[in-house]
């Protein structure tokens, strides 16, 4: 466990929130591992109700407003409800693998947190390799979710779980090809140090590189319009059809620490994580949490899925060209020297190089449909 | 408006080709013998003038003594139509050529006819029930049943 | 390096999301590519054709509502054009409107629910499906006021209608008719042009114009592939020949022209439906018929374009009461026909939109 | 991808035919005799009352608060049910509007439409998959009493408290969306009378 | 150049949905706003009027599906018929509203009223008791366009702005 030494040792090394933190290093590992599963499970129940919410407003509808003072209680009602539902293991699915699985889902989803910057400093483990260690996490729930389907020994939870794996080995390459662009601007991997870098949010400077990584974030989580590991009208419920009672919560949770860790992490990255005027930084982070959530509710709420050679084709012949162009000409502007009171020149720059090479491969180079089966 | 043509005209031509093989014919519809029902049937939908390609339905009725199998035909083209219908008297094992080969869209309802009337349709591709599941006793739709 | 690779059965449906009811097919697929389905029919097999030949000439009419039970004004239409054709019964001038503007509406929303389904199968997380389901609200509005439910109306009798408009039907109808085109636009931005819908929908399980007219495909499905065939023109039954409409067509035959082409179909409905609303006459809604109708000695075949396609009522008189016989040509079962050939060689996914495209209801296949 | 002819890949099913009829037959010969009302809490509502303890209180406000349909919409009612869960009556209100598409997963099961002998292993199977605790609204004529096609005994089931227990029947062909709302707050009062956790047993030890 | 197929479909879309999000919601709270449903509302309960019935048992014959059962007697003295059985199966029933047409006597009609769910289905079968008119149990205007007239106006979507918040 060469990355755990690592841990430790920046763990040492780093003082957190601020100098005169009381206690050492125990202490601010246990205070925070609170503050995370707290945080993330208020989190998990604050976007189920807004994606319910905002869900049904769109939809010409109310949404959840009975349960508690505007509905505010249905995340909780609907969690005591599951976890108290009977649960069911197939009679031919592998029960081992079968119980494990919602664990092996759960863990990273809340693993990805111990990097991600809550306020200056205030962070489990400020790695100098952080953006590294969330792209490893976060493809570890693959695992989870591929055991799930093959334990329940339902072919429609193998379809989603294939799905699912062959979707994530493709999209990590242009969702990491997309980061280097941040990277290379801030000069750092922490992610600390890429929000403290951040004076003018790195979505103007790289709004390429942010439409890469968050295409790149929906497929990696299976939020729409990539959904297709659990596409509802396709494969029942995709890889926990079998799942019921507390583990169906398990997952059900994990779909949505999920798209709050990326959400998180988009944040950060691209939306200046906890910079930000007037209010408390950790209120700016939640802000900027559940604003690219709000983004990802609304595409939900907008697109239909596509298939999956079109997801395979859109990862290799756009999203990973893209985002090796993108790194080039960044590199190039690294390269030629950042000039950083030019900064507004550059944002006008940078949108017009996105839309040219947007539209210019679009048009010559890739595009989907056409009656054709990708592959 | 459709013009429906008048079976009799219809059976004159049919006879010059196959004689004998039209039973009856009125103004409304004609009746063919079941073992040239095939032929007849290709001829209506190869001759010029006819060309009968589209076929609006196939349905049975039991007449207690016999079944009464009616193909409703449409030309697209020429916007006529007639109705052709074939008698089985075979009550036990009754038993007509299918026209699938010639109007696919006869598929499905040969197989409901087999399901609901027991007519057997020689000749279709998958002859099974089709509603009903397999080793259901009877066939509802004929007047007998119950 | 050739990957042997095995096809394995799947199981889809009879319970199932987007199986539009209680429909199932066993999938072969090899991977994700389908190789072979064989549909499977009868998980609502109600018996209405048997049920039909024990029941009075009027009562049948409760039995043709459930048939395709999101077009029941359809239906109810063209079981009574048969039976008036089989008795010989003249309607008054002011039913056949009422009629047509009634199966015109019931047309618009069986259109709009059609084409929500499909957007829905394509993946657009009910959005599409609810907004249509909203308008199509606004139509059983105006089919509850004239008969009193929402869903099975049981409206058209033998001779006419059951009962004549309520007086707040018309300027009700009229905002509709003011609002509707509004609505229609907004939903053509919603998707129409959408990148992904068009990646999904265009060219895929194409439908050729020869294959249409053998495999006995029609409404939609037939004049999406090409073939310029609509009842309304081509047999006018009704009063159908006094309005003026366009039949329109598409070229491909793909899942993306059917949806065009339910699009295009709703917005002509609307121009058929204010053209009656301008002519409608007063007068009797009823003809005089009698409690029990007793055709003569006979047979008789009516068919109407239902928002599905040919729906016919072929019917056998022996002069009592019930009709001896009562076949019912269901556009939705022969429309399948064909679906065996168009999803051959398209992925699971695709089989599904293309199944969706096809639009179907239940009801009226198993009958 | 190269298809190749239809004739290689018809899959052999006669087989699986037959033991599905046989499946539908031993049903059909079983369940001639509907299933009772589970409705004994009825005449224990008092007694129920006070022994509710405070977690039986809390558990039974997460049940009914989340009920979650099991899709099963074989017929005509399934379009009232939309319309329930759609813009205009919005179930959604009540925590409902999530469609579990998997039954491990649903609590309620809403049997919109009619049922056929052939459909009844299916819903069988259906309603033994669901997860404890269950319910099931029985909506519409052909699902409480087969109906107007109850008289074509030889392929529908005359009511769906032949095959599974029934908690409400809303009646009407098909109800409106509101009768259904009030249907399911019913099974929501019914719920909260539910006695989860048994004091006298627990007193008695 | 046409821009159609380089998201411009996908912006499209998005702004309508996030227009609809600002939009007042079409939704009626059922419990406490009830829509004022259609006066010809086709109810679950049937309504009998015990004057102006006669006992000739039309309704019973009409009816596709037999849920009305009525027995009858004769009463010589005053030469009529006496309802002694009335009953109609709620769960059986389908609204179809052929019984309502074809009363001769004007002495049936639906009701108002469509909050009939119960918990036992033998609470269904509506006897004769059940069957006559109360405050409660309204009277639908269903064949009876003079009884229409009291009921409230139908409450239309078509009426409700959803373009305005």
């Amino acid at each position: 466990m060469a990355t755990a030494g690592l841990n430790i040792y920046h763990l040492a090394r780093l003082q957190a929130v601020s100098p005169d933190w009381p206690g050492g290093f125990w202490w601010h590992w246990l205070f925070f591992t609170v503050v995370i599963i707290g945080f993330v499970l208020t989190m998990v129940m604050g976007v189920i109700y807004i994606e319910r919410r905002g869900m049904g407003r769109m939809q010409s509808r109310l949404g959840p407003n009975r349960t508690g003072p505007f509905g505010l209680l249905q995340p909780v009602a609907d969690a005591v409800k599951v976890l108290l539902k009977e649960n069911i293991v197939p009679a031919a699915a592998d029960k081992l693998v079968h119980w494990l699985a919602p664990v092996i889902a759960f863990a990273p989803a809340l693993m990805l947190f111990a990097v991600i910057p809550f306020e200056n400093g205030a962070l489990l483990a400020d790695l100098n390799i952080g953006i590294l260690y969330v792209i490893a996490i976060s493809s570890v729930s693959t695992v989870g979710i591929f055991m799930a389907g093959w334990g329940s020994s339902n072919k429609y939870s193998l379809l989603g779980a294939m799905r699912n794996v062959a979707a994530i080995v493709s999209y990590e390459i242009p969702m990491v090809l997309a980061i280097v662009g941040v990277v290379l601007i801030a000069g750092s991997l922490s992610l600390n140090d890429i929000v403290v870098a951040q004076n003018v949010p790195f979505i103007l400077l790289q709004p390429l590189g942010f439409l890469l990584f968050f295409a790149a974030g929906c497929a990696e989580i299976n939020r729409s319009p990539f959904d297709l590991m659990e596409a509802d009208s396709e494969l029942v419920a995709g890889f926990h059809t079998e799942y019921s009672g507390m583990k169906f919560a398990m997952f059900y949770l994990v779909e949505y620490a999920e798209a709050v860790a990326i959400s998180a992490i988009i944040a950060t990255l691209f939306l200046g994580g906890w910079k930000g005027p007037i209010l408390p930084p950790w209120l700016w982070f939640v802000v900027k949490i559940i604003l690219v959530f709000f983004a990802m509710v609304w595409t939900r709420t907008t697109l239909p899925r596509i298939r999956i050679d079109q997801l395979m084709a859109f990862a290799w012949k756009f999203l990973f060209p893209m985002s090796l162009l993108n790194m080039f000409i960044t590199a190039l502007q690294v390269l030629a020297g950042w000039p950083t009171e030019l900064v507004w020149v550059m944002i006008i720059v940078n949108i017009a190089v996105m839309a040219i090479l947007v539209l210019v491969w679009s048009r010559f180079f890739f595009r989907l449909g056409g009656g054709r089966v990708e592959i | 408006m459709t013009v429906a043509l008048s079976g009799k005209e219809v059976a004159s031509k049919i006879e010059e080709k196959f004689s004998g093989s039209v039973v009856e014919s009125t103004p409304e519809n004609l009746v063919v013998k079941s073992d040239q029902l095939l032929d007849v049937a290709r001829f209506l939908k190869e001759t010029g003038g006819l060309d009968f390609d589209y076929l609006n339905f196939v349905t049975a009725v039991d007449y207690y003594d016999h079944f009464e199998v009616a193909y409703l035909l449409s030309s697209l083209e020429h916007n006529h139509s007639l109705m052709v219908k074939a008698r089985c008297y075979d009550r036990e094992n009754p038993a007509l050529p299918s026209v699938t080969g010639l109007w696919q869209g006869a598929d499905f309802q040969e197989r409901e006819i087999y399901d609901l009337f027991g007519i057997n349709f020689e000749g279709h591709p998958s002859m099974k029930r089709i509603f009903l599941w397999d080793g259901f006793e009877g066939h509802p739709l004929r007047k007998d049943y119950i | 390096m050739a990957v042997r690779t095995e096809p394995f059965v799947l199981n889809m449906g009879p319970v199932h999301p987007s199986t539009h009811g209680v429909f199932r097919m066993r999938v072969t697929l090899d991977g994700e590519v389908v190789v072979d389905i064989e549909p499977v029919f009868g998980y609502l097999h109600r018996g209405i054709e048997k049920l039909a030949e024990q029941r009075t000439y009027t009562g049948v009419i409760p039995l043709t509502d459930r048939l395709d039970y999101i077009s029941s004004m359809s239906n109810n239409l063209a079981y009574c054009l048969a039976a008036e054709k089989l008795a010989g019964i003249k309607v008054p001038e002011r039913a056949e409107y009422i009629r047509v503007i009634m199966s015109e509406l019931q047309r618009v929303a069986a259109l709009l629910i059609a084409v929500g389904a499909f957007l829905n199968d394509c993946g657009a997380y009910f959005t599409p499906f609810l907004y249509m389901f909203r308008e199509r609200e606004r139509i059983v509005d105006l089919f509850e006021m004239a008969s009193g439910q929402r869903l099975t109306y049981n409206y058209m009798r033998v001779g006419g209608v059951s009962q004549d408009l309520p007086e707040e039907f018309m300027p009700a109808l009229r905002k509709f008719m003011d609002m509707m085109p509004r609505f229609m636009d907004e939903y053509d931005q919603l998707l129409m042009q959408n990148e992904i819908l068009l990646a999904r929908a265009k060219g895929v399980g194409i439908l050729s114009k020869e294959q249409a007219i053998n495999c006995s495909i029609s409404g939609p499905v037939l004049r999406a592939s090409g073939v310029k065939w609509d009842i309304r023109q081509a047999d006018p039954y009704s009063i159908y020949d006094r309005f003026d409409f366009d039949i329109p067509t598409q070229t491909t035959g793909d899942c993306y022209d059917r949806y065009r082409q339910r699009v295009e179909e709703t917005r002509q409905s609307l121009r058929i439906i204010r053209q009656a609303m301008e002519q409608l006459p007063s007068g009797p809604v009823r003809a005089e018929v009698p409690h029990l109708v007793r055709p003569p000695v006979g047979e008789a075949y009516a068919h109407i374009e239902a928002p599905k396609g040919e729906l016919g009522f072929y019917l056998v008189s022996d002069n009592s009461i019930a009709p001896y016989r009562c076949h019912i040509r269901p556009p939705s079962l022969i429309n399948l026909t064909a679906l065996r050939d168009m999803v051959r060689g398209w992925k699971i996914a695709d089989l599904i939109i293309i199944f969706g495209s096809i639009d179907i209801t239940v009801g009226e296949i198993d009958r | 991808m190269e298809i190749e002819p239809a004739k290689k890949y018809i899959y052999s099913d006669i087989e699986l035919d037959r033991e599905e009829g046989q499946v539908i037959e031993d049903l059909k010969a079983q369940s001639q005799q509907p299933i009772p009302d589970p409705d004994q809490w009825l005449d224990e509502e008092l007694e129920q009352n006070i022994l509710l303890t405070s977690v039986d209180a809390l558990i039974n406000w997460g049940r009914r608060s989340s009920l979650w349909t099991a899709i099963c919409f074989p017929a005509c009612c399934a379009f009232e049910m939309i319309a329930a869960n759609g813009p205009r009556f919005d179930l959604a209100r009540f925590g409902m509007e999530i469609l579990r598409a998997s039954p491990r997963q649903a609590d309620l099961m809403i049997t919109a439409g009619t049922l056929t002998w052939k459909m009844a292993p299916n819903v069988r199977r259906i309603y033994n998959q669901m997860a404890e605790p269950k319910w099931v609204i029985a909506m519409g004529a052909c699902a409480i009493s087969g109906g107007i096609f109850a008289s074509a005994e030889y392929a529908v089931v005359p009511g769906y408290n032949r095959i599974i227990p029934v908690d409400v029947y809303v009646p009407g062909c098909p109800p409106r969306p509101e009768a259904l709302i009030y249907g399911i707050q019913m099974l929501q009062k019914k719920i909260a009378r539910r006695k989860n956790i048994d004091v006298r047993k627990i007193l008695e030890r | 150049m046409k821009f159609e197929r380089y998201g411009i479909g996908i912006a499209k879309g998005l702004t309508v949905t996030i227009k609809h999000l600002f939009r007042h919601p079409t939704v009626s709270q059922y419990p406490e706003q009830r829509l004022n449903i259609s006066r010809r509302f086709r109810g679950n309960e049937l309504i009998w009027n015990q004057e102006k019935c006669t006992g000739c048992g039309t309704c019973a014959k009409t009816c596709p599906q037999g849920a009305i059962e009525i027995i009858t007697s004769t009463d010589m003295a005053e030469n009529k018929y006496v309802v002694e059985k009335y009953e109609a199966d709620t769960g059986y029933c389908i609204q179809c509203g052929l019984c309502i047409e074809s009363c001769p006597y004007e002495a049936l009609y639906f009701s108002h009223n469509f909050e009939c769910a119960k918990y036992r289905r033998g609470e269904l079968v509506q006897g004769k008791e059940e069957m006559l008119e109360t405050p409660e149990r309204k009277v639908s205007g269903y064949f009876y366009p003079d009884k229409a007239e009291k009921l409230p106006k139908q409450t239309l979507l078509i009426e409700k702005v959803t373009e305005k918040r």
